[in-house]
């Protein structure tokens, strides 16, 4: 039985009209994509707003949004966008040249709370600093040509121009409404912060659903069609996102048709559900998940014959075959084959127990100890069951004489703040890719020598970190991508900071009356295209 | 002697809002080799008063003092040494035997306690001895409390009284728990040791044809004092209390021609509650001879009226010789409600092991 | 003359046959023809003889992946019942059987342990309470009423998820400290009763000296209701912990298996692969079950009332 | 006819298990309007199970009750149910020993005064609660208005036995049976309740059971005795007979064994020996004779029948191979 | 009685103060924390850093706790980190506790209409087939684990069979007016005849699972406390009075009986709330046992924080009722604790 609305009646064929209900992992925690950090918003969030630049659906590549056409300078620092004509924020008012000169400055001038890493971890991690100057900035101003050109003048040449506006994180918002609610009264509060009525009851964007309710007390987030939608409207009537943070509760309410739809199924019931005549959609694998190797406390870890053995220890195959998905593959970079500059020349690893204690004892480290970090209470996309791959990994590892002590810690209990902080020798961790440039990948890895790996504790450190940036800063597409190549060739062979195991494509599920929804890698699946068949 | 239990009760610390006045001012000597006996109503404070002569409750206010040594002075290891002289038998002859010791080492514990288990074989030439003076066989040693009948329990009792041969012996009803056609072997057991070991009793007992059989004197208690102290021949004859007459006329005989010639005094009305005891003399609510004011206002002092003989009474002499007569009493409500501390019903989760985490 | 008196023994004998037996022989007694003890006795012996033979019986070893290229995650594949592994492998390709049979022993290790540390403790504190009273009765209790006043599992939940590396003696731990005021609390009623009872008088009265009284006659007379709590608590250790491991607390190294987490781990290819739940719940619940039969019939076999 | 003839009364107990009990093995005695008959006897010889089997309160289960009991001519032992439920409060009440646990402690003691009169005499709640404040007044309980609306813990333990009988004769019943009335009480309220009762069963002609362990209360009540050992009527007679000439070794035992006000002092008590614990079945003989100073071997081979005694006046009935030689009267008379 | 109630009250005051004076400075010893939470994977040692600073996290644990106390004085236990982030727990209680009380008292209905008869029935027909029967079923029914049981349940009844909904508290498409947050009572007060009986279902299946292990406490308190009563003499007395048996069974059995159960209550709601966490996590049903259950997994200090000490205070202040009620139920304590 379906819990759906039973108005659905007028709809011919199922194409219009209808609610759907998805269940997702968490509640949003606000409805501000701003200052959001967590997956539940942005999913909220695409569906009320739209970014200058969109992601072609199914794939990671950027594709006109609200801007229609755009070009940069020829020294990448000056970019003009032309915005569509005929397009109305969910209050009324125009969208235009001056929203997104307002909504730019907005970004720009936090202050307070707003500066917080917690609040606004997106801008400083794309952006940099703010106004007040105290922390360089990519952004340098934005103006209003005309009524629908905008130019926007950044202080360097970036590789993630244009594509990171595609982030739900700069879409547009109503400056009305903006001002209206107060949406930059953030406040930190306690251990935490609090944000302001805008955020959290009054988001307004132009995007093909309206924001209806919030009934916090069910965890369950109603929106409503948007009829004055400036391209085609949606289909549905209404879209309920639901929050069922327990897996398996999702798939229960999906069997019992509570639900026509949930995020994330397990992997162990991929078949099922599919045997049981749902639609498995497996998003195109955006991630990576790697064997992090720190270089601080053990001294035989900076040897880079060590890390190669670490290597060759590992069956990615098995553990890619056993462990993962259905299309998961092993992998060889240090990011996905559809990001720039993945090459296959890399120096592949191939599972060779023998090698790997040839070269321990080549290096000395034939009693290596080290102590290997894996983390509980938690599953992400890229590490389905975090405890299953360990075991696998520390299988292989102490297959070839590695000593281990193992330290499990919860994920928020300690795990992150260990390997952040470098207490980590060995450890399990990833990376879901934001946007497809390889900077949101290895730029976010390595380029800071101060990082998880202590790449800063080996020589090449500062040279890897060096040549990151450069191949960040080429305005040049082309050379650009030969640059990550041959990063990604020496990530390999030369420095091998991670050992890189797989990607792993996670999924989503609905029932097979409802159609049109298209899988992300980045899964930020857009809705309006979907619709219900009245059962 | 004194003894009052504080009632407390409070808000956040608990306070003294009342006393029970279990025993309030009690002045008896008790001679060396006498059995006094002690009667009296239930809740009258004789238990409370035995105990607190043998520093078991603490007295509030008074002295014992035993054998010239001023026992509430006394504290710690003196005061533990000083028990081996003064020794109690228990009314219940179960609860008062620990259910998980062998009669040997209920006995022995005493003697060890104040070292008089010096070697093994004088230790069982000791227990035999014990044993067979309270008639129990030899092979009783092994076994537990449990396994005996109850007089032997009491037997077993009065064993361990003995076995650290004390000079004074508190029976707190020592036979009221006991069948009727038992509680003679226990009397009988009793009077015999005392004539062999010399020792001094103080029984304590409700019933008193009991007491009187077996003390040399007898002490009468109402409601936490001493009314009426004498020899026990002369309280049976000339009881001058009016309180104790009328106990004893309430005691039945087994005797027919007795019971129907007897002419009994009914009291009316019930024990008032020692939480708040009636002004004046306290038996004047429900005394057929009171008299108006002096009787509701003056608490009568312990007085000699004849040689040996001590009552508690402003007009004993009067009401011996006829010149009080006896009145008709109306029964007086007596509210029994002090007894509560509240906290010991409402303390909230008294059975958590019920509910199974 | 003595042919009387023989008849009169030989009745007498005859009569006095079921009178006067001691309290716990009288139990036994009852026990002996209870059925429901007897169903748990034997559970748990029969659990208490496979965790100790467990790894003679065992057939492989429980911790390596040995059917790992029979595990496909990603088609739901899990090793069926084949030759040599009667009940198949799980989720990581291990054998079933042989961790189903050595989880017995951590199961069980979990229970006693966290049973023995609660009674240990609660005898230490509710010794210390009933014994001396006063102020230390007061301050002992008052913190043993805090401890109570957060509902059991919630307590060991949050001891289990507070502590910084959860293992499997944090699980021990955090079930035990539970158990704690339960114990003391209960052990410092019956010692506060002994104090006021007749036969701890007649020992003080004895001269006998504190410690011996307390440790002679107050603590033996009060464990009666303690023991039986304990096997009560037994059972509800191994649930409890089995709760822990449910909600992601417990042990994360499942190289040594233990039934709660075994089961925790099922749920979610339970509708597909549903014996690794059921083997692992059905030991729990049995081996639960056996305690509770034992430590309910023992309850009612001393508690005197229920002797009509 | 007698109010109440009670024949060849037994019951028995059983547990799973366990041996069955005979508590009550063939007692039979009878019962006239107005007369007061005593059942005295020692712990455990069955006095309470035989009033409780003429009461029919006797659980149905584990417990087989034979023989007869007939109440004006109607047999109680086979009525059923229903029948004995109409008979229980009207015809017959009961008194219990225990006035604290034998009265419903979280009801107010109007109810379960008003309970009984409304049942049997269908009377109206008001109605009823008039009536029981005359009940409570007329048994002694000062002030009973307020009383009624009292709960039990609220009296004291005579104001309870009052409270007790005045249930028990709310209705008027032809017979009482009060199981150790005194017991819980002391001397002096014991005193007022067995005044009480006396008075009201010369009033209203009511026939009295009472059972006791004080022979003292028997020897000032009853107009009838039976001394009760281990489930049988070992002695029954007179009362004034009785004390005088005690037969059955057991009685002689009881009454040489209690110290009395009277007597002169010094003189010891001679107890009877061993304990209740000793007694042996009736089936092979004698059950006192292990405790029985004038046991002879006749009293372990053959069970000892009920006989009307020869030897002494008056209505005597003994169980006894070898009674005490009423010898002993003379001796006694000369004492008292 | 009002002495005695102001008396427990100061008493739940001193314990939810020691309480939160440990549970803060055991929180704030841990690793992890709120850093993490808002951070996330995307943490680096510096930013890090910079939010530990900017939300006081690295001061003195007293201050921080004194700062907290004096935030918690205006109603601000902070913000939640993982539970909802953003929203703050007190909000988060306030939303869920009436879901969680719903549901409790939905279960501790069902365990008392199915226990006390049962076990009535079972004391009555001592060692009968009932009897056996229900014993050995109630003490199963305490060897299962909870959360198990709400698991099979769901599996049968929600998901094979379809009869009752697998999660939450309401269906998605219902259009429902919130009043009080109990979403029964809302639907009843609004006249949303539907969303009440939505709800309803929803409550169904986890309150069952719920009930299981205070129905097993219930049913053999009263059985215990009925077999106890049955042999007392005052039903004897009112036997001998001739009553009826309804009459004996209600005034006289069950009255007394009853007494222990209403401690028992008092005490279940302990196992209630330990029981919401496993129950409401199988059936994401949004309440505070849920909450509790996401916090330790997403280590939301400030929720957890708050949600403890409310438990241990509801349980405190249940039991504090429970004692009163009793005295109410009880002429003993209620004429002798007035005052
Ligand atoms: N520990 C105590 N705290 C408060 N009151 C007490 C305590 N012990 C005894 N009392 C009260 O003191 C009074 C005297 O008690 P005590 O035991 O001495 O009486 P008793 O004469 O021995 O009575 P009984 O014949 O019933 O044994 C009683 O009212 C009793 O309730
Ligand atoms: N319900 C029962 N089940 C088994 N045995 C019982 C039961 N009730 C009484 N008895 C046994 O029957 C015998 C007689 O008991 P009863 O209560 O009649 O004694 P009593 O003479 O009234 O004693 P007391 O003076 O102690 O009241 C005792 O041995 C007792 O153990
Ligand atoms: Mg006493
Ligand atoms: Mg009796």
């Amino acid at each position: 039985e379906s819990e759906r609305g039973d108005d659905d009646g007028q709809s011919g064929g199922g194409q219009t009209g209808g609610t759907m209900t998805f269940a997702t992992e968490g509640a949003p925690k606000l409805f501000d994509p701003f200052y959001a950090t967590d997956g539940a918003t942005f999913r909220t969030s695409q569906q009320i707003f739209e970014g200058l630049v969109e992601f072609k659906p199914g794939t990671a590549d950027a594709e006109p949004g609200l801007a229609e056409k755009w070009e940069s300078s020829e020294d990448g620092k000056t970019w003009t966008f032309n915005l569509r004509k005929g397009v109305k924020f969910h209050d009324g008012t125009d969208f235009n040249a001056e929203a997104v000169c307002f909504n730019f400055n907005r970004w720009y001038n936090q202050t307070g709370a707003g500066q917080s890493p917690a609040v606004t971890g997106y801008w400083q991690d794309n952006f940099g600093g703010f106004a007040d100057g105290k922390t360089p900035s990519l952004y340098e101003s934005c103006a209003a040509t005309d009524e629908s050109t905008v130019e926007l003048k950044v202080t360097r040449s970036t590789s993630k121009l244009p594509d990171i506006l595609g982030l739900p994180s700069w879409a547009m918002q109503s400056p009305e409404a903006l001002q209206k609610y107060k949406a930059d009264e953030v406040v930190a509060q306690g251990d935490s912060f609090v944000y302001p009525e805008y955020a959290t009851e009054h988001p307004t964007g132009t995007g093909p659903f309206k924001f209806s309710k919030y009934d916090e007390a069910n965890g369950t987030v109603e929106l409503v069609r948007n009829e004055d939608y400036w391209g085609e409207p949606a289909k549905l009537d209404k879209l309920i996102f639901r929050a069922i943070p327990d897996e398996t509760a999702r798939k229960q309410a999906l069997e019992a048709g509570d639900i026509d739809g949930y995020d994330l199924p397990g992997p162990a019931d991929w078949e099922g559900l599919k045997s049981a005549g749902h639609q498995l959609l497996i998003r195109p694998a955006f991630n990576i998940f790697y064997l992090g190797i720190g270089q601080k406390n053990v001294a035989q870890l900076r040897d880079l014959k060590v890390r190669q053995a670490i290597a060759h220890a590992i069956d990615r195959e098995a553990l890619v075959k056993q462990q993962l998905p259905e299309g998961a593959e092993v992998a060889e970079n240090f990011y996905p084959d559809t990001v720039t500059g993945w090459t296959d020349e890399v120096e592949s690893y191939d599972y060779n127990p023998d090698k790997a204690k040839q070269l321990l004892t080549e290096a000395g480290a034939q009693n290596l100890t080290v102590n290997i970090y894996w983390p509980t209470e938690v599953t992400r996309p890229y590490m389905p069951s975090p405890r299953d791959l360990f075991g696998l990994i520390q299988g292989n590892l102490e297959a070839v004489g590695i000593k281990l002590t193992v330290v499990s810690k919860p994920w928020n209990g300690g795990y992150l703040e260990d390997v952040d902080s470098g207490k980590a020798d060995l450890f399990l961790l990833g990376w879901n890719g934001d946007y497809n440039t390889p900077d949101n990948f290895v730029g976010n890895f390595f380029s800071d020598p101060n990082n998880r790996f202590g790449t800063g504790n080996s020589p090449w450190g500062a040279t890897l970190s060096d040549e990151i940036k450069a191949a960040d800063s080429e305005p040049d597409a082309d050379k650009r991508e030969q640059m990550y190549v041959e990063l990604n060739k020496k990530l390999k062979s030369e420095y091998l900071p991670a050992v890189p195991i797989s990607h792993s494509p996670p999924a989503l599920v609905v029932t097979k009356d409802v159609s049109g929804l298209v899988a992300s890698p980045l899964t930020d699946e857009r809705f309006d295209t979907v619709s219900i068949a009245s059962s | 002697m004194k003894v009052h239990f504080p009632i407390r009760r409070g808000v956040v610390l608990d306070k003294t809002v009342g006393y029970v006045y279990a025993v309030d001012g009690v002045d008896l000597a008790v001679r060396q080799g006498e059995t006094y006996g002690l009667v009296g109503e239930s809740g009258c404070g004789k238990s409370t008063l035995g105990r607190a002569m043998l520093k078991l409750t603490e007295p509030t206010a008074g002295r014992v003092v035993f054998d010239g040594v001023d026992l509430s002075k006394l504290k710690g290891e003196p005061l533990r040494t000083m028990r081996r002289r003064m020794q109690m038998v228990f009314q219940d002859p179960m609860s008062s035997l620990d259910p998980r010791q062998s009669v040997e080492s209920l006995l022995v514990e005493g003697m060890r306690a104040h070292g008089l288990d010096k070697d093994k074989a004088s230790t069982a030439a000791r227990l035999r001895e014990l044993l067979s003076a309270v008639g129990l066989p030899s092979t009783s040693l092994r076994r537990y409390p449990h396994e005996f009948s109850g007089g032997q329990r009491q037997r077993i009792g009065i064993a361990r009284a003995l076995s650290v041969q004390p000079d004074l012996i508190v029976a707190d009803e020592p036979v009221s728990a006991l069948d009727v056609s038992v509680q003679a072997q226990v009397i009988n057991l009793l009077e015999d040791l005392q004539a062999e070991f010399g020792l001094t009793y103080l029984v304590i007992a409700h019933d008193l044809a009991v007491v009187r059989h077996i003390s040399d004197r007898v002490g009468v208690m109402y409601l936490g004092g001493l009314v009426e102290e004498a020899s026990s021949d002369q309280l049976y004859a000339t009881p001058l209390h009016p309180y104790t007459k009328a106990l004893m006329s309430a005691v039945p005989v087994p005797d027919p021609e007795v019971e129907d010639l007897r002419e009994r005094i009914l009291l009316a009305g019930d024990l008032p509650s020692p939480a708040n005891p009636p002004s004046g003399c306290r038996f004047h609510t429900r005394c057929p001879w009171r008299q108006e004011t002096l009787c509701d206002t003056e608490r009568p002092e312990l007085r000699e009226v004849l040689p040996g003989h001590r009552v508690a009474c402003h007009y004993a002499e009067d009401i011996r010789d006829g010149r009080i007569r006896a009145h008709e009493v109306k029964a007086q409500l007596v509210q029994d409600d002090w007894d509560v501390s509240p906290d010991s019903s409402l303390a909230g989760p008294a059975s958590v092991t019920e509910t199974l985490g | 003359m003595s042919t009387r008196t023989d008849k009169i023994d030989e009745l007498s004998a005859r009569a006095a046959d079921d009178a006067g037996v001691s309290l716990a022989a009288a139990a036994w007694r009852r026990l002996r023809r209870n059925p429901v003890f007897l169903a748990g006795a034997g559970i748990i012996v029969l659990f208490v003889v496979l965790a100790a033979a467990a790894p003679w019986l065992a057939p492989h070893d429980p911790s390596v992946p040995m059917l790992g290229d029979q595990v496909v995650k990603a088609r739901n594949q899990i090793p069926a019942v084949q030759d040599g592994h009667p009940l198949g492998g799980d989720q990581n390709g291990r054998d079933l059987l042989s961790r189903l049979l050595l989880g017995s022993q951590q199961t069980l290790l979990v229970g006693v342990f966290a049973t023995l540390i609660g009674l240990g403790g609660g005898l230490l504190l509710g010794t210390l309470a009933g014994a001396l009273g006063g102020w230390v009765d007061t301050v002992v209790m008052r913190a043993v009423d805090v401890m109570l006043s957060i509902p059991g599992l919630l307590l060991a939940v949050s001891i289990g998820a507070l502590f910084a590396q959860p293992n499997q003696y944090t699980v021990i731990l955090a079930v035990a400290i539970v158990q704690i005021p339960i114990f003391a609390r209960l052990l410092r009623g019956t010692m506060l009763a002994q104090r006021h009872s007749d036969h701890v008088l007649a020992a003080r009265s004895l001269g006998v000296k504190q410690r011996a009284i307390v440790f002679r006659h107050m603590l033996p007379n009060s464990l009666g209701p303690v023991i039986v709590q304990a096997t009560l608590v037994l059972a509800i250790a191994i649930i409890e912990a089995a709760a822990l491991s449910f909600l992601g607390l417990g042990n994360p190294d499942d190289r040594i298996p233990e039934w709660g987490q075994m089961l925790g781990q099922a749920q979610t290819v339970i509708d597909s692969h549903p014996q690794l739940a059921f083997w692992p719940a059905g030991c729990i619940i049995v081996v639960a079950l056996g305690f509770t039969l034992v430590g309910e019939s023992l309850r009612e076999a001393l508690d005197p009332k229920s002797r009509r | 006819m007698a109010l109440l003839e009670v024949r060849d009364l037994s019951v028995t107990f059983h547990r799973r298990g366990e041996k069955s009990t005979v508590a009550v093995d063939g007692v039979s005695f009878d019962v006239e309007p107005g007369q007061t008959v005593g059942l005295v006897g020692e712990s455990g010889c069955g006095k309470s199970v035989t009033s409780l089997a003429i009461m029919g309160l006797l659980a149905k289960r584990g417990a087989t009750v034979s023989g007869s009991a007939k109440f004006d001519g109607t047999e109680l032992l086979t009525l059923s149910d229903r029948q004995m439920r109409d008979r229980r409060g009207r015809d017959l009440g009961m008194v219990f020993q225990d006035p604290l646990s034998s009265l419903n402690p979280v009801i107010s003691i109007g109810l379960q005064v008003t309970e009984v009169l409304e049942r049997h005499r269908g009377l109206s709640r008001k109605q009823a609660a008039v009536e029981a404040a005359e009940l409570l007044d007329k048994v002694g309980i000062p002030d009973p208005k307020r009383r009624l609306t009292e709960y039990p813990h609220q009296l004291s333990g005579g104001m309870r036995q009052r409270a007790l009988i005045a249930i028990a004769l709310a209705c008027r019943p032809r017979l009482l049976i009060a199981d150790e009335p005194t017991t819980a009480l002391d001397v002096t309220i014991q005193a007022q309740i067995l005044a009480l009762l006396a008075e009201l069963v010369r009033e209203t002609e009511t026939a009295l059971i009472m059972i006791t362990h004080d022979l003292g209360v028997v020897a000032g009540l009853c107009d009838e005795v039976n001394v009760l050992y281990a489930g049988r009527v070992v002695e029954r007679s007179g009362r004034h007979d009785l004390f005088r000439v005690p037969r059955h070794p057991y009685t002689h035992g009881l009454l040489a064994s209690i110290p009395r006000l009277d007597a002169p002092k010094g003189e010891r008590l001679s107890p009877i020996r061993g304990s209740v614990a000793d007694n042996i079945p009736w089936t092979g003989g004698c059950a006192f004779a292990p405790r029985c100073p004038h046991a002879v071997d006749r009293c372990v081979e053959t069970t000892p029948e009920m006989v009307v005694d020869q030897v002494v006046e008056g209505d005597r009935l003994l169980r006894c191979h070898n009674p005490v030689e009423p010898a002993g009267r003379a001796e006694q008379e000369m004492l008292s | 009685m009002l002495r005695y109630t102001i008396r427990r009250l100061l008493q739940l005051l001193v314990v939810v103060l020691v309480l939160s004076l440990l549970l803060f400075a055991w929180l704030r010893s841990l690793p992890g924390g709120p850093v993490s939470a808002l951070l996330g994977e995307r943490a680096t040692a510096e930013t890090r850093e910079r939010l530990t600073e900017e939300l006081g996290l690295n001061e003195p644990i007293f201050v921080q706790y004194l700062k907290f106390v004096g935030r918690a004085l205006t109603g601000d236990f902070g913000v939640s980190t993982g539970v909802q982030p953003g929203d703050s727990a007190a909000e988060i209680f306030v939303q869920r506790f009436p879901a969680t009380l719903e549901l409790s008292i939905l279960a501790i209905v069902i365990a008392l209409a199915v226990g006390i008869p049962l076990g009535y029935l079972a004391a009555r027909r001592r060692g009968g087939i009932l009897d056996n029967l229900s014993v050995v079923s109630s003490l199963i029914g305490v060897a299962v684990p909870v959360f198990f049981l709400a698991f099979l349940l769901k599996q049968v009844f929600a998901v094979d069979l379809g009869w009752f909904p697998t999660a939450g508290r309401q269906a998605g498409g219902i259009d429902a007016t919130r009043v009080t947050g109990f979403f029964v009572l809302d639907g009843l007060l609004t006249q949303e005849w539907d969303a009440a009986w939505d709800a309803l279902r929803h409550l169904i299946l986890p309150a069952i699972a719920l009930a299981s292990i205070p129905f097993s406490v219930v049913f053999r308190i009263t059985r215990a406390s009925v077999l106890d009563v049955v042999d007392e003499d005052y039903v004897r007395t009112a036997e001998s009075k001739g009553l009826t048996s309804p009459v004996i069974r209600r005034r006289h059995v069950m009255r007394n009986a009853m007494l222990p159960v209403v401690t028992t209550i008092g005490l279940q709601t302990g196992a209630l709330l330990a029981g919401a966490v496993l129950t409401e996590k199988v059936f994401a049903f949004p309440g505070i046992g849920q909450a509790l259950a996401l916090g330790f997994e997403r280590r939301d200090y400030p929720v957890l924080l708050l949600l403890i000490l409310c438990a241990a205070g509801v349980f405190v202040l249940i039991n504090l009722l429970v004692d009163l009620s009793y005295a109410v139920i009880d002429p003993r304590i209620r004429t002798r604790g007035v005052r």
